[in-house]
C-alpha cells in the first residue's frame, strides 16, 4: 500500500543566475520598456532600504526589515495589481508598497514608530504593515469575500514568509479561498529564513507551494529573484483571480540577502558561504546582465537613475525629519470613532504629562 | 413597525438581526451553522431564506477565521456581525480580536475601521457540557479599542444589538443563554435602539446599589424585591455596556446609596466587578459608608454541570453580601 | 503554465456494502476471530450508544454525541493500539474508548457532568474528551514529540471531524509531525457533517486525505465502513509511526447516522433519502452478511452476544447511578496541585453553601 | 555552586535555564529561534550547545502548537519551558491556555497534569516595532489554574524561574523585557529558589503602601527613594506572583501605611491593579485612611514609539497619586 501520495511541483524559471534566458520564454521576455520598469524599481527600492538601514544606524528610525534581494517580487505585484485592488502586505514590502504608492514619508515615518506613517494617501484601501506572522491572510480572505459579495471584480493580494506557513491562519485562510473560490492570490515570499530558522526546519514539505493541496486551490513554484518568471506567474493568478476562476498560491523562491532586521545579527547562524552563492543569484544583478545584453541598459543610464533615486529618497528622508511631531492626545482620538465619557479624563491627564514632558525637554 | 407576540430573548436577537439586514444592505450575517440551521440555539433562524446565502453565511469551522474575515470584511465597509457558537470557542479569535479589530481605527488614525459585531452565547446554567458555560467578559473588557455588551431581557437585546450592529466600532456581544429562552417580553420590530455606553437603572432605590449584567440580572433583581419586602429599597443597575463603562451613572447611585453590591458570574479575581469596584472606590470613597462586595463565581474552573449550581451566585449570597454590609 | 497540481489519492476499500469481499483482499479478510472480535465490539458500542441516548432523554445525563455509524473506525483504533500508546480522542469516540479499556461508566457519568468520567482507571495514559474543536491535535504532537525525545517506541493516536480540518491547529499539528518526523497517526471521522455543515462547505478538496501533502506526511483515504480496510491501513500506518518512518493521515469516509448530539435535530438540515442511503452503507450490516457468509456467525450468537451485551450496559448503568455525588470542595482541590492561600477562604464558603443547597433539597 | 560575575535579567534567566536542564531531565526549553540563535533577547543562548537539540528545540513558527504541544508534552510527564518571541504574539496561545493548559487537573481530578512554563517578554519602552511593548498581564490573571509569575531583577528572575520550572501546575512567567540588560546583580548559580506565591517587600515604610511588578518596579523604587529625601517612608511591594495573590503580604502592609498606590503599566480598565485594589479595599477598607490610588497606562492602545513615553507611567506620576492621598 502505497501511502505517501506524489506531487510534483516545477520551479517556473527563464532568466539564469547570469542573465541568460531559457529557450521557451513568455513574450514578456522581450518587453523592455517593461524590463526596464522593474529593473528600475529593484533598483530604487533597494536604494531606499540602504538608506532605511542607514537612518536606523543613525537613530533616526526604530527596527527595519530590509527586503534586500527579494525585490523583484515586490515589483512585480506592485505593478500589475490595479489601483481598485487590495495590497495585504507582511512587514517586508517596502518595494512592494513603493509601487502601489506608498509615500517613503510614510514608510519612514511607520518604521520610526510614528503611526501616520499608516495613512497611505496614495493607495487608501491597501492595508498597514503586518506585524504579527501570518495574521493579514485571513484579512485578505475577508476583502475577497467582500469583493464577491458585492460582485466587483477586484482582487486582494497577501504576501507572507516562509515561517508564516507554519502558522494555522495561512491553512484557514487558503482553504476558504478554495471552498468559497475567492478571488485571491497568496505570495510566499520564501527567503529561506525565519530569523534563525531555515526553511527546512519549517516543514518536510518538498515545496511550500503544494500546500495549496490542502485547500483545493492552484499552486505554483517560481524563482522569485526572475523578473520574467514573475511577470508571468503573478499576471496568470491575477487573472485567474480577477475572472472568478480561483484562488492561487504562489511560492516565490528568493533568498533574504540581509539581516533578519536591523535588531538581527544574522552571522550568529548562518554560513556566509550560503550568502555568497545567493548574491550571485539576486534579481537585480541578472536582469542588469539581460538588459544591457540587449543593449535596453547601460552605464549612464544607471547612473543618471541612481542619481535620481538618490535625490527621491533624500528629499523623502528631509520631509519626513522636518515633520512636526505627532498630537500627543492623537492615541486617544483615534482609538474610536468618538471618545468614550470615561476616557476624557483620562486624556486630559495624558495631554498635560505630554505637555509637561515637552517643557522638560 | 410590526406588532410582534411575547418573545424571548433569542426570538428578540434574530429580530434585531432580521432588521438590520433589511435595512442596511451592508449588513452581513456568518458563522458556524447559522445558514440552514438557524445557529444551535436558533438565534439566526429564516435569515438565509429571507436574505440568501450571500449575507448569510456558513463558514468552514475556525473561530480565528471567522475573526480575521470579519476583520477584511469590515475594512471593506462591510458590517459583519459574526457568532460565535459559544464563548467557550472565542478564544482562537482573541489573536484578531486584539491585534487588529481593536486597533485598526488606532493603527491607520482612521483610514480603516472596523465595525463588526461578534456575538456569542455565554454563561452557565444550561447543563451543557464542558467548555460550554464559560463567562469571560473581563478579557474582553481590558481590550482598548473594544465595546463589549450584554443583555440582560429580551428589550434589550433587540434595541442593544441594534445599537452594536451601527457602531463604527468592534462589539463583543454577549447573550446570556441560560435567559435565551427563560423570559418573554411583548416587542415591537420597530427598529428602536437602546444607546450603548450607558448603564441601565432597572430598579430606584436609595439604600443600596446592586450592579449586575447578563444572567445575574434576574438573581439580582429577585434579590431586590425580597429586599423591598424587608423594607430596604435597592436600586440595580444593569451595566449593560461593559465596556465602556458609564461611570457617572454607577457612582451617582453610589453616592446616594452609599453601599454598593456587585454580582456577576464570572470568576472573582480580575473579574468586571473588580474595575466597577476599584473605580467607584476611587471616585466615590467618600461617599462609602462600607466597603464594596463582590458577590462571583469562584476562581476556579467551572465545575461540570451537576456542580454548576454551586458555582453560580444564588440570590441567598447577594442577600448575604447586602447584610453585610447595611446598618 | 499548468497550476492547478494533480494529486489523486484513492479509496481503500475491500468489502462493499452488501458484504462482498473485493478480488485482492489483505490476509485479514480471513481472520474470522479478528473479524469477529470487531463485530461484536461494533455491535456493543452501539448498544451502548443506544443506552447513552436513552439516558439523555430520561434526564439522566446530558447532552450526548452519538457515534452511531462510525462504530468500525474506533474498534479498529482501540484494537491496534498497545497499552502503552497514548489515545488522543476528540467527543465521538465511545467505540474506542471502550475498547481502551474506559469503563462504561465513566463514559456516562462523564456526559452526566461529572469530572469522575476523566479517571481512566484501566488506561491512565489516554486523553480525556477534548471539546475545543482541534485542540487536541498539538497535544498529539507534544506527546509524540516526548515519546521521540525519550527514545520510546510508543506512538500517539488522534482522532477529530471533518469540520476539525478547517481549523489552522489541524494544520499547525499535522506540519509538525511531518517536519520532526513524529510517531504519530491522525484519523479523520470523515462523517459527511459537520453538525449541520456538509463536508463540501468545509474544503474545496477532493479528498481530506490529501491535506497530508500540505505537512509532507503520508495521507490515506480509506472505507470507514469497511473493518477490512480499516484493520490494514490502520496496521500500515501505525506501523510505520512505530518504526520511526513518519506520521500519517488517514481519512477514514463514513457517516453520522444520528443527530449530531442529543440538543440537535438534523432533519432540520439533511435529507432523509441521504441518510437512508447511508444506512444501506453502515459497518456492522456489511460485516454481519460477510461473517454469515462463512458461517463465522449466527442468529444465536448474536443473541446471545447482544443479551451479553445489555447485562454489561445496565450493570454499568446502576453502578452510575449509584455513585454517591462527588464533593463540592472537589472543584478547589484538584484546581493546582496545593490549594493557594486566596482560596481556603472561597473554598469555606462554597463548602457552605453546598452544604446548605444540600439540606434545601 | 559556581560564582558569577555581575549579570543582567536577561543572563539570570540564561543561567536559571542551564541550571533546570543540568539538574531536571525532564526539562525541555522551546520555542521559535531559541537554538542556533540562541532566542532573539539571547535567553537561551550556548544552551542548544550544551545540552543538545533534543533538548533545546527551534519549533516551526506557530505560538498555539508550541503552547499545545507543551500541553502534551507536560502530560507525559516533560517539563516544557517555552519561550513565546514577545508577549504580543502569545495570543494565538491562549485557547491553549485557557482550555487545556489551565484545566487538565481540575478535568482528570490530577490524573493529568500540565507542569509548564510558557515565557514571555513583555512591556513597553525599548522603542520597538508595534506588538512588540504590550502588558496584557491582566488577562492571564484572570484564568483559574494559572500561575503568573514577573520578576524585577536579575536574582528575582533567578530564583522565581527555577521555582516556576518546579512548580506542578502551569505557569505564564512574564520578563520584562525593559529591564533586560538595564540592571546587573551579582549572583551566584546556586539553584536558590525564591517561593512562588509571595509578593517581595523591597523597602520597608510606614507611610504608604507601593505596590509594584515587573519593569514598573524601577520608577516605584526611584518614586520610593524621592518620597524618602521628603521624609516619607514608603514601603514598596513586589507582587512577583500575580496569581495567586498574596493578599495577606499586602493586606498587612495597608493596615499598616494606611495608604495605597498601584503601579502597573498595563491600561488601566480591568488591568490586575483593579483586583489588587477592589480586594485591598474589601479586606482593608477600616484601615484606609484615602482611597487607592492606580498608576498605569491609559484604556489605549500603546502607541507607536515615538510615544510610549507618555503612554508609561513615570516617577513622576507616582509622586502625584502618592501626594493626591497622603494627609
Ligand atoms: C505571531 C508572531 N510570532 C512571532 C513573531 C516574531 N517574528 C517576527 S519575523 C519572524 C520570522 C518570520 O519569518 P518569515 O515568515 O519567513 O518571514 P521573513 O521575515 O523571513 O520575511 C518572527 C518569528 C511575529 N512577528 N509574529
Ligand atoms: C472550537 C470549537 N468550535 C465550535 C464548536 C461547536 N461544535 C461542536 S461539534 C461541531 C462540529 C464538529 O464537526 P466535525 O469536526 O465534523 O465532527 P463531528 O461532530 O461531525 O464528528 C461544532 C461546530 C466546538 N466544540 N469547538
Ligand atoms: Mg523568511
Ligand atoms: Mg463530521
Amino acid at each position: 500500500m502505497t501511502i505517501t501520495p506524489a506531487v510534483h511541483i516545477p520551479l517556473i524559471s527563464y532568466l539564469t543566475a547570469d542573465g541568460q534566458l531559457a529557450d521557451s520564454s513568455p513574450k514578456c521576455a522581450q518587453d523592455f520598456d517593461q524590463l526596464k520598469h522593474y529593473y528600475k524599481n529593484i533598483q530604487l527600492s533597494r536604494l531606499f532600504d540602504k538608506k532605511m538601514i542607514a537612518l536606523q544606524r543613525t537613530g533616526n528610525i526604530g527596527t527595519y526589515p530590509s527586503c534586500l534581494g527579494q525585490e523583484a517580487i515586490g515589483c512585480v505585484i506592485g505593478s500589475l495589481l490595479q489601483a481598485e485592488d487590495v495590497f495585504v502586505p507582511y512587514y517586508r514590502d517596502t518595494a512592494t508598497q513603493l509601487l502601489r504608492g506608498v509615500q517613503m514619508e510614510e514608510i519612514i515615518a511607520y518604521w520610526g514608530g510614528d503611526e501616520r506613517g499608516n495613512h497611505f494617501q496614495n493607495n487608501p484601501q491597501d492595508l498597514p504593515w503586518c506585524v504579527p506572522i501570518a495574521t493579514q491572510l485571513t484579512h485578505a480572505a475577508g476583502i475577497a469575500t467582500a469583493f464577491k459579495i458585492r460582485k466587483q471584480d477586484h482582487i486582494a493580494l497577501v504576501t507572507c514568509g516562509d515561517g508564516a506557513t507554519s502558522r494555522g491562519d495561512f491553512y484557514e485562510a487558503l482553504n476558504v479561498a478554495g471552498v468559497w473560490n475567492l478571488p485571491l492570490v497568496v505570495v510566499i515570499n520564501n527567503n529561506q529564513w525565519a530569523i534563525s530558522t531555515p526553511r527546512r526546519m519549517q516543514s518536510a514539505t518538498t515545496t511550500l507551494a503544494q500546500k495549496a493541496l490542502a485547500a483545493g486551490i492552484s499552486g505554483i513554484r517560481v524563482d522569485g529573484n526572475d523578473i520574467i518568471a514573475l511577470h508571468e506567474v503573478l499576471t496568470t493568478a491575477i487573472d485567474q483571480a480577477r475572472a472568478h476562476k480561483g484562488a492561487t498560491l504562489i511560492e516565490a523562491v528568493t533568498y533574504r540577502l540581509g539581516d533578519h532586521t536591523t535588531a538581527d545579527d544574522a552571522s550568529r547562524y548562518r554560513e556566509k558561504a550560503e550568502v555568497e552563492k545567493a548574491w550571485q543569484e539576486e534579481p537585480l544583478r541578472r536582469l542588469n546582465h539581460y538588459l544591457r545584453k540587449f543593449q535596453a541598459w547601460d552605464d549612464e543610464q544607471e547612473k543618471n537613475w541612481q542619481q535620481a533615486c538618490e535625490e527621491k529618497i533624500q528629499t523623502a528622508v528631509n520631509n519626513y525629519l522636518a515633520m512636526p511631531p505627532q498630537a500627543a492626545e492623537d492615541f486617544f482620538d483615534y482609538l474610536y470613532a468618538e471618545l468614550p465619557a470615561e476616557l476624557i479624563a483620562q486624556k486630559q491627564a495624558f495631554c498635560l504629562k505630554a505637555a509637561d514632558q515637552l517643557t522638560k525637554n | 413597525m410590526e406588532k410582534t407576540h411575547e418573545i424571548t430573548l433569542v426570538e428578540a436577537i434574530n429580530l434585531a438581526l432580521a432588521h438590520a439586514l433589511e435595512h442596511n444592505p451592508d449588513v452581513v450575517v456568518l458563522g458556524e451553522d447559522v445558514g440552514a440551521n438557524g445557529g444551535v440555539f436558533r438565534a439566526t433562524v429564516h435569515l438565509r431564506e429571507v436574505f440568501g446565502s450571500r449575507r448569510v453565511i456558513d463558514t468552514p469551522l475556525a473561530e480565528n477565521l471567522i475573526a480575521g474575515m470579519s476583520v477584511g470584511m469590515a475594512m471593506q465597509g462591510l458590517r459583519p456581525v459574526a457568532e460565535i457558537q459559544f464563548m467557550g470557542f472565542i478564544f482562537s479569535a482573541l489573536e484578531q480580536i486584539i491585534d487588529h479589530a481593536s486597533r485598526m481605527r488606532h493603527r491607520t488614525r482612521g483610514r480603516l475601521t472596523c465595525p463588526l459585531v461578534l456575538r456569542a452565547p455565554y454563561g452557565g446554567g444550561i447543563h451543557a457540557p464542558e467548555h460550554h458555560s464559560e463567562s469571560m467578559e473581563a478579557l474582553f473588557c481590558h481590550i482598548p479599542g473594544l465595546r463589549v455588551v450584554t443583555p440582560s431581557s429580551p428589550t434589550r437585546a433587540y434595541g442593544l444589538l441594534l445599537s452594536a450592529i451601527d457602531c463604527p466600532d468592534p462589539v463583543i456581544f454577549l447573550e446570556p443563554n441560560r435567559l435565551y429562552r427563560s423570559v418573554k417580553h411583548r416587542l415591537f420590530d420597530d427598529g428602536k435602539r437602546i444607546p450603548l455606553d450607558r448603564c441601565l437603572t432597572s430598579r430606584v432605590g436609595s439604600d443600596i446599589t446592586l450592579i449586575s449584567w447578563g444572567s445575574m440580572m434576574q438573581e439580582t433583581m429577585l434579590a431586590a424585591e425580597q429586599l423591598a419586602q424587608q423594607g430596604i429599597e435597592a436600586e440595580v443597575i444593569d451595566v449593560a455596556t461593559l465596556k465602556p463603562l458609564d461611570t457617572e451613572t454607577l457612582l451617582a447611585s453610589i453616592k446616594k446609596t452609599h453601599r454598593c453590591v456587585i454580582i456577576h458570574e464570572a470568576a472573582r479575581s480580575g473579574g468586571w466587578g473588580a474595575e466597577i469596584s476599584a473605580r467607584l472606590m476611587e471616585q466615590g470613597f467618600d461617599y462609602l459608608s462600607a466597603p464594596i462586595q463582590r458577590v462571583t463565581g469562584a476562581d476556579t474552573i467551572m465545575p461540570y454541570y451537576q456542580k454548576e449550581n454551586i458555582y453560580l451566585p444564588s440570590v441567598e449570597d447577594i442577600l448575604a453580601a447586602v447584610r453585610k454590609i447595611l446598618p
